[in-house]
């Protein structure tokens, strides 16, 4: 258990110094896919802890990724905060808010808990409209600023970004397989497969959620923030129902219960639209088929990925066999 | 009148809200599955509606082939992915959630396949009966001939799936493959059939609703998403374990709506439909008509 | 080795990459989802006329579904994959924003021309250098029609639905300007809006007894009150904002065509229905022949003229273009290029307003906008305090055949 | 006129559940498969009844091979499973599972007949018509499985541990209610049973198999009574 | 004589308007195991069930002399009061340790933030090595790192009642713990409730008649929800009632 620990972190380590090094070789709109592929991985992550290891289905954890974006924003804006104090403070606020969904969200179950989060996630973004100071639909900018001046001239600021992102979403999975793998994760999985079990085991099943949702909430918090931090702007259709959506999918191509796979699921989502262009590309046609291609391609790949491989890619097993 | 006027305002949307909730109720009751793909296989259906009505210049011929449609086109969907899927997943957090994004996934496949052959302009079409608000002396009330209509659909699709369900043999094999495939089996369910049966049922009732929404929606490729959302909605205010209970919070919804946006604020369109949600849930947790669950040891 | 000329990013000996993002797919696509092709029509009729300096001029088009994630993800991909010359044509307020600020146009030179939307605060050259917006600015929209209605329905009872967002807010800022007050006014949220919100908008209007009413929303908000105010037999003077007074649209959101006679409307272009106007006859030309005759409405009317004006802003860049000379060619000469809009551009080298005006006009039974009294009159005002001043119509002629030649 | 299992050979994965099995059930027959946990008798039943594929062998019932055949259709041809475990469908009320039984059968009047049959024979059930049998105790469902099947008037019924968390007054019954079925319609029973002494006491035949594999068959009483079997597999 | 471990007084249970249990009174002493028969729906479980605050009840419980509240699910352990179902109940995806490691939860020290930054070693190991005791103490160390929906039934039973054990509780409630047992399995079930009996008491619901008669000290007997009879092992088998309610002629037999 000790040596696994350590080897973890170690590994982690290795992945953040090679991602670094990748950082500078590869070509700038890979950087920028890298600081996108930073932010799924964290998005997925939420999922994976509630979903794959709670039992708790959200369709709204793009809801929470607003909190967290204009939480961000607004300590950034008004406190002039450091990035990391506002990173973290996006995780504090959508984890106590997340907190009283999931005392509400305990209560519920599966479809009736996958219909208030999917509500929760057309109606809360569009609050943002309601005051005044959330900047409306035109939003509020988020801008972190250029990269430090000792990182040389030729740093760009997708760099920039995806250092930060990359560096946030390596701290944050480490810290989430470390949850994930405690006892924590462990009484998630007994309360997700057999809760009178769980119950009779000493697991109070009602705080055990809301613990759950909590943290995962936070998570989404910080993929927030990451992601308003790309898009330098925080506005409320930066969190449509598609984001959410995305998310849920990316979290059930990497198999839901495994957050190595979380990789390989948010890689397929930045990946697809790009191979969908492509492939629409090759073929052409009229307007409104080109138009309508990607999303095409899209939809096709996701479908029969999930039917393929409705628990995940093997790889994602190996991966996690290793790690326990 | 302004209290009768908000009211009539709500039954007329709640309606709608309705039909949709009872094909995704209808879905769910038969085979355990929140068929997102729903939106997509009505508005498939209300395209091939719109065809025959932009040939015929004939809603109540339209009707009819959009509702058969729309059951081939349900039918479809379980026999080419849904059955396959659910031979691959059998158990765990993934078999829970593989049916969303697959039937997420078919949303998106139905609508991009819609656009290609229609394109994403809007198309519209007139609504068989008057939209003009019935008129008593000089006032016109916000409930039309054609809101009646689509309420009266409402109730028949209602009344006649529940008798289905309640009280016929077909209706009872569906609730026991929906609930436990194989010991339906060893009873005797012919559970393909009796599943395929089920996704035919909600994608007819999921054309009627397209076809009826449209006119007062204008038809694109997207048009339904928002009604797809509401529908759920309102089936899960209901209970999704009953098709009154879709009927009803389906009108809960809608009525709801109607006086936050009347009585609050306008533009408070999104959150209302989650708050609205949320009341009846911390009420009721398993919606207005649902069941408790059964014992656990 | 042959000697090979420098090129800017984008332009090749024979051509020049111009991109786009707009939605094609989701709610936000119907009509904007003609715009690339309008374009592309234009294009290629200028490339069978000799292109741009000879070069021919190709759109890549890229899907943003209205969202500023994909907007900012496929704006990366036309700089830094397809490398294109500029931007063009790019649609939204929000995405503009996110697409300025997060791919950094400003700093990379990166010009972003005409884009498609009302927000004023794009004109700030120093906070947007490379983006150029060419709409009026909606405070400007609203300004004028404030100004309107007080010299022609003072005293009546006045109602406004608009879209409870930074649209709707620019729209009441530019109504205060104005000294315009409403005895009713109705927000919605954008993409909220449905049959029964329409009946709950009109009865709010009814029970103020509002006899004038301004719509500022996009088309289907437009199209849901007026369609609810015929089903409650609610008659007033309606006044449509441009966002959503298109009446393709508005028919085929199921408008009846009564309700839509005798509303009024603002609009910077003469009526895509004005096959007097040569502009439209020019462009409702190339349209049959290059776009396979799509309906010939506003959106396509506004990328006729957007491409118009790019070929003109290219040619004005030189034989060799560059992105600086082409923003400097904007800012010295827009002014004088040639376009559909009675309104000159407004470029500087310390501005970066485009249009400015806004003629008033009335829905006839067959759908098309008309100038009151049969004749364009210009009003201009700009997004500050400044008055609302009425000018006498003037654009420049369009040059033979639609082509540029300047 | 029986059931005939030749060869029958059925895998897990890597694991041979059941493995060159061959043996013979007679008409009227009642005969009881013994063997400890994991011999296979599960696995055995649900390759008879359809719910598993075999990968060799050949079964025929009637003369008829009754394998890659839907569960739903062998029904059809009467023969009926009673699996181990949750064989009802919690969801539904008692009423509602015992009419499963009788949906598809064409003789509606004799479903009625049967229906009261077995709410004489458990008139527990009948006590708990519209309870929704997810609040039924072990042993109830239990009874409420064999009833549903029973109201099918099965010719072949294969019955996985109806013991299973029964009281020793109801097994007692249950047995006696077979040995009579067995009389009254001719019904072919295959029994499956831990219990082996209990079991064997009935069957007219015992078969008894172990990791998957025939060990022996043969009338029950002489089984009981072989000395050598008692210790191995017999338990008592 | 000190006051028993555990005692029930007046329990009743309603579901609408049927009387799962009524004044029902049970009383349990150290060391001591007790027997629950009945047929079936008696209200076995459903005595289990409203210990285990499952469903709610009426009636006084006693903990060592002690009144207490009816407990809710998740405080049986830290009552010292451990159980089975009547299914298996355990995890499927988990392991064997996993599952054993989640009974001993109540040991488990340390915060959320420890086991975020990876510190909660020391808890683990401790976790850990109780389940690794619990698992000798059913034989069953060796499959420690299987999956449980891969083992054999008897086997999962087993990892169920070291599931229970790991807690180290005083009362220990076995639902049916031979339930679809071979004879070789009974048997070891047998004989490790004896042994386990010297740690711990314990009430037991079963219906093999053997195992029952051959563990217990006393047997209550429940018939619709009543105490139809209770004493020895020997008593009860030669009540008439018992007989007649329960056993049938084929006790003798058994
Ligand atoms: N679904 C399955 N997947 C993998 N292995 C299985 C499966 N079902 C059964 N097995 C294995 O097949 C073998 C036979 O199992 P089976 O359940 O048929 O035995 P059984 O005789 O019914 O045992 P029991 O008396 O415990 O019910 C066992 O080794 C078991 O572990
Ligand atoms: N939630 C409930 N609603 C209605 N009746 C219930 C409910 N739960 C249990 N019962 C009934 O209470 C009675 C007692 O059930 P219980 O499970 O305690 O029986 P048991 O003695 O454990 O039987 P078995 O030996 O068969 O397991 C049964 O008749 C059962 O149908
Ligand atoms: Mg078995
Ligand atoms: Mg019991």
């Amino acid at each position: 258990m000790h040596k696994s620990r350590s080897i973890r972190l170690l590994v982690f380590i290795v992945i953040a110094l090679a991602a670094f090094f990748l950082s500078n070789v590869v070509d700038e709109l890979r950087v920028f896919q890298g600081a996108s592929l930073s932010v799924y991985i964290v998005a997925i992550a939420s999922i994976v802890l509630l979903t794959g290891y709670s039992g708790q289905i959200s369709l709204g954890h793009g809801a929470l990724m607003a909190i967290g974006g204009y939480s961000a924003v607004l300590a950034h804006n008004h406190w002039k905060v450091s990035i990391p104090i506002s990173f973290a403070i996006a995780i504090v606020s959508t984890a106590f808010f997340g907190s009283i969904l999931g005392w509400a969200a305990a209560r519920l179950k599966g479809p009736y808990l996958a219909g208030t989060t999917l509500a929760l996630a057309v109606g809360l973004p569009s609050l943002a409209n309601q005051f005044s100071v959330l900047g409306g639909e035109q939003g509020l900018a988020f801008d972190v600023g250029a990269p430090p001046k000792s990182l040389g001239s030729d740093f760009t600021q997708y760099k920039w970004y995806f250092w930060i992102c990359a560096l946030a979403a390596l701290i944050i999975v480490w810290i989430t397989q470390n949850i994930l793998t405690s006892r924590y994760g462990r009484q998630w999985r007994a309360m997700r497969s057999a809760p009178i079990s769980a119950s009779l085991s000493g697991i109070h099943i009602g705080r055990s959620k809301v613990l759950a949702f909590t943290i995962s909430s936070g998570i989404a918090g910080l993929a927030g923030a990451m992601l308003v931090m790309t898009l330098n702007l925080v506005t409320p259709s930066a969190f449509p129902l598609s984001l959410s959506f995305a998310i849920v999918t990316g979290a059930v191509l990497a198999g839901v219960t495994n957050l190595g796979g979380g990789v390989i699921g948010a890689l397929v989502l930045v990946a697809i639209p790009d191979i969908a262009d492509l492939l629409a590309g090759k073929m052409g046609g009229a307007e409104k088929i080109s138009a309508n291609l990607p999303g095409f391609i899209t939809s096709l790949i996701l479908i029969v990925t999930v039917l393929l491989l409705p628990n995940g890619p093997k790889l994602s097993k190996l991966v996690s066999h290793k790690t326990k | 009148m302004r209290l009768f006027s908000t009211l009539l305002i709500g039954l007329s949307s709640g309606a709608i809200y309705s039909l949709m909730a009872l094909a995704l109720v209808l879905v769910w009751r038969s085979t355990r599955v929140v068929n997102f793909a729903q939106a997509g296989q009505a508005i498939a259906s209300t395209y091939i509606g719109y065809l025959v009505i932009s040939r015929t210049d004939n809603y109540w011929l339209a009707l009819p082939v959009a509702l058969v449609a729309g059951a081939l086109i349900g039918a479809l969907v379980d026999v080419a992915l849904i059955r396959t899927l659910n031979k691959r997943v059998k158990s765990g957090p993934a078999a829970e959630m593989a049916p969303v994004i697959v039937t997420l996934g078919l949303l998106g496949l139905i609508r991009s396949t819609v656009g290609m052959i229609w394109g994403g302009d809007l198309k519209a079409y007139k609504a068989p009966v008057t939209n003009h608000g019935f008129t008593f002396g000089t006032t016109t009330i916000p409930f039309s001939p054609y809101n009646l209509l689509i309420v009266i659909t409402a109730v028949i699709v209602m009344a006649v799936f529940s008798i289905i369900f309640q009280k016929t043999n077909l209706g009872l094999s569906l609730r026991a493959a929906a609930f436990q495939p194989e010991i339906a089996r060893l009873a005797g369910v012919r559970v393909d059939l009796v599943r395929t049966i089920g996704w035919a049922f909600a994608g007819g009732a999921g054309a009627v609703a397209g076809v009826l929404v449209t006119p007062s929606n204008s038809l694109s490729p997207n048009s339904l998403d928002l009604l797809l959302v509401l529908g759920f909605v309102g089936a899960v205010i209901g209970g999704l374990e009953s098709l009154l209970g879709a009927a009803i919070g389906g009108v809960v919804l809608g009525i709801g709506l109607a006086f936050i946006l009347e009585y609050v604020s306008t533009s408070l369109a999104f959150p209302s439909a989650f708050i609205v949600l949320i009341l009846v849930l911390l009420i009721k947790p398993s919606g207005i008509l649902g069941k408790k669950g059964g014992r656990g040891a | 080795q042959a000697f090979s000329p420098h090129y800017e990013v984008g332009v090749s000996a024979s051509t020049i990459k111009l991109g786009i993002t707009i939605p094609l797919t989701g709610s936000a696509a119907p009509g904007y989802n003609k715009v690339p092709a309008a374009m592309s029509a234009y294009f290629n009729y200028v490339n069978d006329n000799g292109g741009v300096n000879g070069r021919k001029i190709s759109l890549v088009v890229k899907d943003d579904a209205y969202l500023p994630t994909l907007a900012v993800a496929k704006t990366n991909d036309l700089v830094l994959k397809d490398k294109v010359f500029a931007v063009v044509g790019a649609l939204g307020t929000a995405n503009n924003k996110a697409v300025a600020s997060s791919v950094n146009l400003g700093r990379r030179g990166i010009p972003s021309l005409f884009i498609n939307t009302g927000y004023s605060g794009f004109a700030d050259k120093a906070k947007y250098p490379t983006t150029y917006p060419l709409l009026p600015s909606y405070i400007v929209e609203a300004k004028i029609m404030g100004q309107y209605i007080k010299d022609n329905y003072a005293g009546k009872k006045l109602g406004l639905i608009y879209q409870d967002d930074d649209f709707g807010s620019d729209a009441q800022a530019g109504f205060k300007a104005a000294g315009v007050k409403f005895d009713v006014s109705v927000p919605y949220a954008s993409g909220s809006q449905s049959a029964a919100s329409g009946a709950a908008w009109v009865g709010k209007l009814k029970a103020a007894g509002a006899e004038v009413v301004v719509v500022f929303g996009v088309s289907s908000a437009t199209g849901v009150a007026l369609a609810a105010s015929a089903a409650l037999s609610y008659k007033a003077q309606w006044i449509l904002g441009s966002v959503g007074g298109d009446a393709t649209t508005l028919k085929a959101l199921g408008v009846p065509a009564a309700i839509l006679t005798g509303a009024q409307g603002a609009s910077f272009l003469p009526s895509p229905g004005d096959a007097t106007d040569e502009y439209i006859k020019q462009f409702q030309d190339i349209n049959t022949k290059y776009n396979a005759g799509a309906v010939f409405d506003n959106n396509v009317l506004i990328a006729m003229n957007t491409a118009m004006l790019t070929v003109q802003a290219l040619r004005a860049a030189g034989s060799n273009p560059t992105r600086a000379g082409l923003m400097a060619a904007l800012e010295s000469k827009g002014g004088s290029f040639a376009s559909a809009s009675f309104s000159p551009i407004l470029y500087s080298s310390s501005s970066h307003v485009g249009y400015t005006g806004y003629w008033i006009g009335k829905y006839n039974s067959s759908g098309v906008m008309l100038p009151d009294g049969g004749k364009y009159t210009l009003y201009t005002t700009d997004s500050g305090a400044g008055a609302v001043n009425t000018v006498a119509s003037k654009r420049p002629a369009m040059p033979a055949k639609g082509l540029p030649n300047n | 006129m029986s059931l005939i299992i030749e060869n029958l050979t059925v895998r897990h994965g890597a694991i041979t559940a059941i493995d060159s099995l061959s043996f013979r059930v007679n008409e009227r027959e009642l005969a009881a498969v013994i063997g400890a946990n994991g011999a296979g008798k599960t696995t055995l039943l649900r390759t008879l009844s359809g719910l598993n594929e075999p990968i060799g062998g050949s079964v025929t019932w009637h003369g008829e091979s009754i394998l890659h055949t839907k569960p739903e259709d062998l029904v059809r041809r009467g023969i009926l499973h009673v699996s181990d475990g949750k064989t009802v469908i919690p969801e539904l009320s008692v009423k509602e599972n015992l009419a499963l039984g009788g949906l598809w059968r064409k003789d509606k009047k004799d479903v009625v007949v049967a229906t009261d049959e077995v709410i004489d024979l458990f008139p527990r059930l009948g006590e708990r018509l519209t309870q929704s049998a997810d609040t039924l105790s072990g042993g109830e469902r239990q009874m409420l499985a064999i009833g549903r099947a029973l109201i099918s008037r099965p010719k072949l019924l294969l019955l996985d541990e109806p013991s299973l968390g029964l009281a020793p007054l109801i097994i007692d019954q249950i047995f006696q209610t077979l040995d009579s079925l067995r009389h009254k319609l001719g019904l072919t029973v295959v029994l499956v049973e831990q219990n082996a002494m209990s079991a064997l006491g009935i069957a007219d035949t015992g078969i008894i198999i172990n990791l998957g594999k025939l060990v022996t068959v043969g009338k029950s009483n002489d089984l009981k009574s072989d000395p050598n079997l008692r210790a191995a597999y017999l338990g008592y | 004589m000190s006051a028993p471990l555990l005692s029930i007084n007046g329990l009743g249970v309603h579901f609408g308007g049927l009387a799962a249990l009524s004044d029902v009174d049970i009383e349990l002493n150290k060391n001591e195991v007790v027997g629950l028969i009945g047929p079936n729906g008696a209200g076995k479980t459903t005595l289990f069930n409203a210990l285990s605050g499952l469903v709610s009840c009426e009636g006084n419980l006693e903990l060592e002399g002690k009144s207490h509240e009816w407990p809710q699910p998740n405080e049986l352990v830290d009552l010292g009061i451990s159980r089975t179902l009547q299914g298996v109940g355990l995890f499927p995806d988990m392991t064997v340790l996993e599952n054993v490691m989640i009974g001993a939860t109540k040991f488990a020290t340390g915060g959320l933030i420890r086991s975020a930054l990876g510190l909660d070693i020391r808890t683990e190991k401790v976790l850990r090595s109780l389940a690794m005791d619990a698992l000798a103490k059913v034989s069953c160390t060796g499959i420690a790192d299987r999956k449980v929906d891969s083992l054999p039934y008897p086997t999962t039973k087993r990892i169920a009642i070291a599931r229970a054990l790991v807690s180290d509780p005083k009362i220990l409630l076995l639902d049916e713990p031979a339930g679809g047992l071979g004879a070789e399995d009974i048997e070891w079930m047998n004989s490790f409730i004896d042994v386990i009996s010297n740690r711990c008491s314990i009430l037991l619901v079963e219906h093999h008649m053997d195992v029952v008669m051959s563990v217990c000290d006393r047997i209550y007997v429940l018939n619709f929800g009543k105490l139809i009879a209770s004493g020895t092992p020997e008593h009860v088998r030669n009540n008439p009632d018992v007989i007649e309610a329960y056993l049938g002629s084929s006790a003798g037999k058994q």
